[in-house]
């Protein structure tokens, strides 16, 4: 199991808890999405696992290793974070950002060899190479963090709501990135409020409601069949396969 | 006449830049605006007087040391435990750092001034395309100029630069990368440590003292200058510094004797000018983008 | 809407910070002379540091300048208090132009009124610059101003003699009258902040744009808080110069921006009361340093020389780490229980969006 | 009816209220520790208030030390009048609200004379609590004229100093004992101290018969750069005989750094606050022909060959393990001479009968020869022998001893000029 | 009655002409021409970067055009600030809330509507009434900063009401929104647009919001105007298709 939660509780403040004895897993080679609306707790469940907010219980664990554990590094467990604001740096040039990415990685053929797959994906960004990472639209900033994010040779990938604020001309592209992952077999954490799309590529699914409970989990198929998500989605598994 | 005007003016607005930078870059890296920096050039003037009957290189890397040894020990002892502070808590703890370190160099090393005897080679004068100028403006503005090439080539080509200036804009995204800000600050500061001993060997170099209170003067150059360049940049805070030195030469070359005691006064009208006209400072594009 | 029994609500916060004033000043009376003057000095204190906090707590910006109103209030009172006959041989080189100024004479009362009015006047002067400008720019605007009274007043010997101390000023503070000017400052401070002026100008504190962008002139109640501030330090100035009858240009500078400042900050910028209760802790604190490194409480064996200042600059560090905003942060001082409202219940289904400490720096700590 | 305070919650009002009270309730009672036996009929008490920390400490420490030194020996040979000298010392941290209040403390303490700093400005606000309970004041080495002046302060203020303007008439009378007739003043606009050392070298040089061919002036502190004022020298149309720079140390010592290297070999001389071993590393070992009016010539200093001064430079050595680093040490240890030579005149230990023994005592005998210190209109000193010293590549040596015995009025009301 | 409140009864009309901005040389808004009546909403959308978000500045005045003008009925607002802009009822919200955090909500909407030219006095009756309207009763003494995500965003448009606006320049407001909140939303933008009289311009990417909520629809790409129209009408453009929808939709 790469990536196992379980039974989280995550606190903000004094009393707030924004995630309650929350508990999933994704396997190896696994596309997994976290949908739910906003709220929920899906980012904050993302960023217990980067280590950016305290755990106040249960335990995550990544390769059977626990993330709270001071000896525990996101970089050489290769987690790779695509938080949800992208995290470029605007005053860098868009070159400059993906070397950021390679920036702990010894193997410097294998990297060369990796940019050089990415900038195949993401062919815009091979145009802007030189250009500040400011002056990119909103989209290719998305590609720009997500190639970056791939240049670490991750183990687990957390997408943390990748589409938002974008085009709908670039979701579709984002989603084809995520599927084409997915078949090279990278192990895959996608956040979404956007259900039909992310139930339609992803393995498996968590629902998530507020604050930080998994009301449901399975294939697009199987949470259909509750009516518990169905009621809280808005929609049924059926809609999502017309939508496919 | 004006040949010796002119290098002179580039020699001072040369050491200005060098001071500013060292200012800027740590409010690039930590948002850290360092009123302590003064205490820095202090630390490498004190090595230069302790080590002043050595050969001029030894001294010279000893105030490095010197200098390093201050700006990391300030980082270790204050600026560590507020690494989650806004920059006014900094500035303001860098005040606190800068009155106990003016007060320990008092009390132990300085409790006066000191005197550092000039180095010969310094004292020549030189035939340059027909004007006598000094070697130590000549070297003033050599050796200025050289830190400003290094710094700009080590901050724009090199893999600690660009780390430097990711963690500048974001640490947080820049730490899961990989980027280790136990590497990163040190770092910094050690840069601004070398940048400072520099600094202080040619302050030192022109003004021959060394006091506990020596770094009022280009800890306000530095911050001035970075102010006045953008903060946004380091080029933009180097561009600062250099006008706010050749200001500084021309206003002393051009002002009758009995207004002479004002040029701060005018200096610093100027520099308000400056920033009310452009408060985004000199090198800052008029990009406003606001979500 | 819990209705909290206005009047007292409005007026609590003065009240009580008055009264802690006036403990100083019963201190001060029950004392010896040495207290009574460390006492008075502690309420002048509380004078300036009222008035700084009309500007910086309102708006959220640091002002290193203000110094250079009580400079120009000091001044003001030197130059209207000083017996003619006296200022005859003080200013021997007075410009022509002000040539009147040796044969104006005020009562201290008068002096302190003007003495205000000519720091509010150089705040009119000024305030352009604060109504433009933000962030560490204005913080470095401000430095600059101080720069320049500095530097002229210690420059234009003939008019300020210079370097040389102002001498020769009567002595008419006494620990009341700086205690009923402290009272008056206070409320000044407290009717600004609660004012409509005051309220648009928290507004811009928390968020520039968005205040701009809700048709709030920033710069002009920026402009207004800062000549009001100015007015109030110019009276700090003025008690300043009646008390301790001679003074000197560097007793505005940098040292003197520094120890305010400590004060302020320890007690919280952002807060009146704040400022108040640092501006009295700083000034005991520093009295029991000083008598600490003399030997007093050692049984005669005093301390090495410096000791207090490491301890000031110590105990201000120790602050910032431990509450970054001072001990009051934005608070106000209140006696009252009142409902509480650090957080909203969280409706079901809503993240709270507070995040947790600081998101950006988490990293940094982890690292 | 809604309220922009922050509620803080009561508890935490009344610790906060309760921590500042308790602060200010142990400033306030720890007064009962210091003693007040100095009314004792045997003992004469002198209160100093001097800076031992902060950047001032530097121009007390040493007199203070030498003053103590001084004091040391009287006691030991039997006191005043056989009354023991007690001392009472505050740091005062080079901070003039502090050195009030440390005033005020010795004042309440009942001590019968003053020790105010080695600066007008610092001794102003001790010597104003001191005249308020009619207690002589004497600053410990002020150079700065005002000091002296009875109608500036007040008539129980002194300095045990010639100050600037004697320095500077010393320093003209001495040129033109060399038969120097031309002039280039080059004046630091930084304190009053330099000011008036330029204008009564000018006003002194002028009676005696120079001229002042040039005159230029520099902010001063502790970042000097005088490359255009060199520039000026440099394009007079023929060189003045010397270049009198009226400065004090770093920024003085800098700017003849800065003549020497741009090349103006003419003679420079200055006033005795360019005195110190800082002056001779700051000009270096290639400067020469620099002279300055000091206080004595020893330690740093040779040539003055004087048995006295050796002997106090080894007290000293004995007392404190160094030697003194400036010549101002010498000026506290001769005040102490002075006080204790006017106390033993006095009628009683009254301020009256103390400020009126000041004031009628005859000249002093001191290491550098007799000094009449105090007058009545005049509370400093005027005929005090001045050292004149040269700096030559990499030593101080003494060349003379130069006395005026009165300063030039120049019109600005110092009641010590004739 | 007050001139604004009289004004407001009369249909006006806010209009952009050739307007324009370039940063560094790039192009943000190039030559847009658009206006806004009284009581419609008018939906700007657009791929990213596009200059939408710039349009909205130039419009409520945190930018200044390069070139073109920028109209309220007869007047010229081209180069009027954003304060100026507001009194004469043009007040815009940000995407990100952006309230006056260690304010309470009540301070919030007080300081708009005095910021806005209001007194003491009305000020503070028209915070009451704004605070009912929106349901912000029980939170009006809390500080904005502890919030809820949802509550912020009310506050948000509650300041904006304060100012009393003719026009109301929203940036995304359905930004990181469920699906029931943009409906909700949509609901009480059409409201306010109809009872007040009200001119809405909406930047917005989600599209159920945009098409439930817009009179009309202005498509941008590359700071130029792609189309305006009905929503049905631009929803089957070929080139919006083309360079926002995707094929797929």
């Amino acid at each position: 199991m790469v990536l196992r939660i379980d039974d989280a509780y995550i606190q903000y403040g004094a009393s707030v808890m924004a995630v309650q004895g929350c508990s999933l897993h994704v396997a190896e080679g696994e596309l997994v999405s976290l949908i739910g609306q906003n709220g929920a707790g899906k980012s904050t469940l993302v960023k217990a696992v980067m280590g950016q907010v305290p755990l106040h219980g249960g335990t995550i664990t990544v390769d059977n290793r626990s993330v709270t554990d001071r000896t525990f590094s996101t970089v050489r467990n290769r987690i790779s974070h695509v938080p949800e604001d992208r995290g470029i740096f605007a005053s860098l040039t868009v070159g400059e950002n993906l070397r950021l990415g390679g920036i702990t990685r010894k193997d410097k053929s294998a990297l060369a060899a990796d940019l050089e797959r990415e900038l195949e994906r993401f062919p815009v960004l091979r145009k802007y190479w030189s250009r500040g990472a400011s002056l990119l639209s909103g989209g290719e900033q998305q590609q720009l963090a997500i190639a970056r994010a791939l240049l670490l040779k991750p183990r687990l990938l957390l997408l943390d709501e990748p589409t938002l604020g974008l085009a709908p001309i670039i979701v579709d592209l984002i989603f084809d990135v995520v599927v084409q992952l997915r078949q090279e077999g990278m192990t895959i954490l996608l956040v979404e409020q956007n259900a039909v799309r992310s139930l339609e590529v992803s393995d498996r699914s968590y629902v998530l409601q507020a604050p930080g409970k998994v009301l449901g989990s399975g294939s697009a198929a199987e949470l259909g069949k509750l009516p518990a998500v169905v009621e809280y989605l808005g929609f049924s598994a059926a809609e999502v396969g017309v939508a496919r | 006449m004006i040949l010796e005007f002119l290098i002179s003016a580039v020699g001072l607005g040369a050491l200005y830049a060098l001071l500013t930078i060292g200012v800027a870059l740590l409010f690039g890296v930590l948002g850290l605006m360092n009123f302590a920096y003064g205490e820095i050039v202090m630390a490498g003037a004190f090595a230069m007087y302790l080590f002043r009957d050595q050969p001029w290189f030894v001294a010279l890397l000893m105030a490095i040391v010197f200098a390093v040894v201050v700006a990391l020990l300030s980082e270790r002892l204050a600026f560590h435990p507020l690494r989650n502070a806004d920059p006014v808590t900094l500035m303001i703890a860098s005040f606190a750092v800068s009155l106990a370190i003016q007060s320990l160099a008092r009390m132990t090393v300085l409790p006066r001034t000191r005197g550092v005897p000039p180095e010969d080679f310094l004292s020549h004068r030189v035939d340059l395309l027909g004007a006598d100028v000094s070697v130590l403006d000549l070297l003033t503005l050599a050796l200025c100029g050289a830190m400003l090439v290094a710094v700009a080539w080590m901050m724009g080509r090199t893999s600690l630069g660009i780390q430097l200036r990711a963690a500048a804009e974001d640490f947080q995204m820049a730490s899961s990368l990989g980027v280790r800000a136990n590497l990163v600050i040190p770092s910094a500061f050690v840069t601004v440590g070398v940048l400072a001993a520099i600094g202080s060997a040619v302050l030192v170099a022109r003004q021959g003292a060394v006091s506990a209170d020596m770094g009022l003067q280009p800890m306000l150059i530095g911050v001035v200058g970075a102010v006045l360049g953008g903060m946004s940049s380091l080029k933009g805070a180097a561009l600062g510094g250099f006008l706010l030195g050749a200001a500084t030469a021309l206003l002393e070359s051009l002002l009758p004797t009995d207004l002479i005691a004002f040029r701060d006064a005018f200096l610093f009208s100027a520099l308000i000018v400056v920033l009310v006209v452009r408060p985004q400072g000199l090198l800052s594009g008029a990009k406003v983008r606001v979500s | 809407m819990k209705k909290l029994g206005p009047v007292t609500r409005t007026v609590e916060t003065p009240v009580l910070l008055v009264g802690l004033v006036l403990l100083a000043v019963l201190v001060g009376v029950g004392g010896d002379v040495t207290i009574a003057r460390v006492a008075t000095l502690a309420i002048v204190s509380v004078v300036f540091v009222t008035g700084l906090s009309i500007f910086s707590a309102n708006s959220g910006v640091m002002s290193f300048g203000h110094v250079a109103f009580m400079a120009v209030g000091a001044y003001t009172t030197a130059y209207l208090t000083i017996p003619v006959n006296l200022k005859a041989a003080l200013f021997t080189d007075l410009p022509g132009w002000l040539s009147w100024l040796v044969d104006v004479h005020a009562g201290f009362l008068v002096a302190l009124v003007v003495s205000g009015l000519a720091a509010a006047a150089v705040g009119v002067l000024t305030s352009p610059i604060v109504a433009r400008l933000s962030g560490l720019q204005s913080g470095i605007a401000t430095l600059a101003l101080l720069l320049i009274v500095y530097n002229v007043l210690n420059s234009w010997t003939d008019v300020t003699r210079g370097s040389s101390s102002m001498i020769g000023i009567p002595r008419n503070t006494t620990i009341w009258l700086a205690f009923a000017v402290a009272a008056v400052s206070i409320a000044a401070a407290w009717g600004y902040r609660r004012s409509r002026s005051g309220l648009q100008l928290q507004a811009s504190r928390e968020d520039y744009w968005a205040a701009q962008a809700s048709g709030i002139a920033v710069g002009r109640h920026r402009a207004l808080s800062w000549i009001l501030s100015a007015f109030v330090c110019g009276l700090a100035g003025s008690l300043y110069a009646g008390y301790l009858t001679s003074f000197n240009v560097n007793a505005f500078f940098l040292s003197a921006t520094f120890a305010f400042i400590v004060m302020v900050v320890l007690g919280g910028y952002l807060s009146l009361s704040g400022a108040v209760i640092g501006a009295l802790a700083v000034s005991a604190l520093q009295e029991v340093l000083r008598r600490l490194q003399d030997g007093q409480f050692t049984g005669g064996s005093a301390l090495p020389a410096g000791t207090a200042d490491l301890i000031l600059a110590a105990v201000l560090l120790l602050v910032l780490i431990m509450a970054p905003l001072g001990l009051m942060g934005v608070r106000e001082l209140s006696l009252l229980r009142r409902r509480p409202v650090s957080g909203e219940r969280p409706d079901s289904g809503v993240e709270v969006v507070s995040e947790p400490l600081d998101r950006a720096t988490q990293g940094v700590a982890r690292g | 009816m809604l309220s922009s305070a922050r509620p803080f919650s009561g508890r935490k009002a009344i610790l906060a209220a309760a921590a500042v009270a308790s602060l200010v309730v142990t400033a306030g009672c720890s007064d009962s520790a210091s003693d007040s036996s100095a009314s004792d009929a045997d003992v004469i008490t002198i209160g100093f208030a001097l800076s031992q920390s902060g950047n001032m400490a530097p121009f007390d420490v040493e007199p203070g030390n030498a003053a103590m030194l001084r004091i040391k020996q009287i006691n030991a040979d039997g006191g005043v009048d056989g009354k023991q000298i007690k001392t009472v010392v505050k740091d005062v941290r080079s901070d003039p609200d502090t050195v009030g209040t440390a005033a005020t403390e010795l004042v309440a303490d009942g001590i019968d004379l003053l020790v105010t700093p080695c600066d007008f400005d610092l001794s102003a606000p001790g010597a104003a609590v001191a005249q308020a309970a009619s207690i002589p004041s004497v600053s410990i080495c002020a150079g700065d004229p005002k000091m002296a002046d009875t109608t500036t302060l007040g008539d129980y203020v002194f300095s045990a100093n010639a100050g600037s303007d004697v320095e500077g008439a010393t320093g003209a009378a001495w040129a033109d004992a060399q038969g120097w007739t031309s002039a280039y003043l080059l004046q630091d606009e930084s304190i009053e101290y330099t000011k008036s050392a330029g204008r009564y070298f000018q006003a002194e040089f002028e009676e005696l018969g120079g001229t002042v061919v040039g005159n230029d002036a520099f902010p001063g502190g502790d970042n000097v750069n005088i490359s255009s004022q060199v520039a000026r020298i440099k394009g007079l149309a023929t060189k003045p005989d010397f270049v009198y720079v009226a400065s004090w140390n770093p920024g003085g010592a800098t700017a003849i750094r800065q003549l020497r290297e741009a090349g103006v070999d003419v003679p420079v001389v200055g006033p005795a606050a360019l005195d110190g071993q800082v002056l001779l590393d700051i000009v270096g070992d290639g400067a020469s022909d620099v002279y300055y009016t000091g206080f004595a010539c020893y330690v740093y200093c040779t040539g003055a060959d004087s048995a006295d001064l050796d002997t106090f430079v080894a007290d000293y050595e004995a007392e404190y393990d160094s030697k003194p680093a400036s010549s101002y040490a010498l000026l506290g240890y001769n005040m102490v001479s002075a006080l204790a030579g006017a106390l033993a005149d006095a009628d009683s230990l009254d301020g009256a009968d103390i400020k009126a023994a000041l004031e009628n005592a005859g000249p002093v005998s001191t290491p550098i020869g007799d000094v009449q210190y105090f007058s009545d209109t005049c509370h400093k000193i005027i005929d005090m022998p001045l050292s004149v010293v040269e700096v030559d590549h990499g030593a101080m040596k003494y060349v003379d001893q130069q006395r005026v015995d009165s300063i030039p009025d120049i019109g600005d009301e110092n009641a010590c000029a004739s | 009655m007050t001139d604004a409140a009289q004004l407001s009864r009369r249909s006006s009309v806010l209009r952009m002409a050739g307007g324009g901005i370039h940063f560094d040389g790039v192009k943000a808004v190039d030559g847009v021409t658009l206006e806004v009546r009284s009581g419609e909403v008018l939906g700007l959308i657009g791929p990213n970067g596009s200059g939408k978000t710039s349009t909205l500045n130039l419009l409520s005045g945190m930018l200044r055009a390069t070139s073109g003008r920028i109209h309220l009925d007869d007047h010229d607002l081209t180069r009027s600030s954003m304060r100026q802009r507001v009194q004469r009822g043009v007040v815009r919200t940000f995407q990100s809330g952006r309230v006056f955090g260690r304010l309470t909500v009540a301070e919030n909407v007080e300081a708009a509507a005095l910021g806005a030219g209001s007194r003491r006095g009305p000020a503070r009756r028209l915070r009451d009434e704004i605070i009912d309207e929106l349901s912000l009763g029980e939170v009006a003494a809390t500080r904005a900063d502890s919030l809820t995500a949802g509550r912020i965003r009310t506050t948000a448009i509650a300041r904006a009401l304060a100012a009393r606006p003719r026009f109301l320049l929203l940036d995304e407001p359905a930004a990181g929104q469920n699906e029931a909140e943009a409906v909700e939303l949509i609901t009480s933008i059409r409201g306010f647009a109809r009872r007040r009289d009200c001119g809405v311009l909406l930047v917005e990417h989600d599209m159920s919001v945009v098409m439930g909520t817009c009179d009309r629809l202005h498509v941008l790409d590359s700071g130029r105007t792609v189309i305006e129209g009905e929503p049905a009408t631009v929803r089957k453009d070929p080139r919006v298709i083309e360079i926002y929808f995707g094929k797929r939709h």
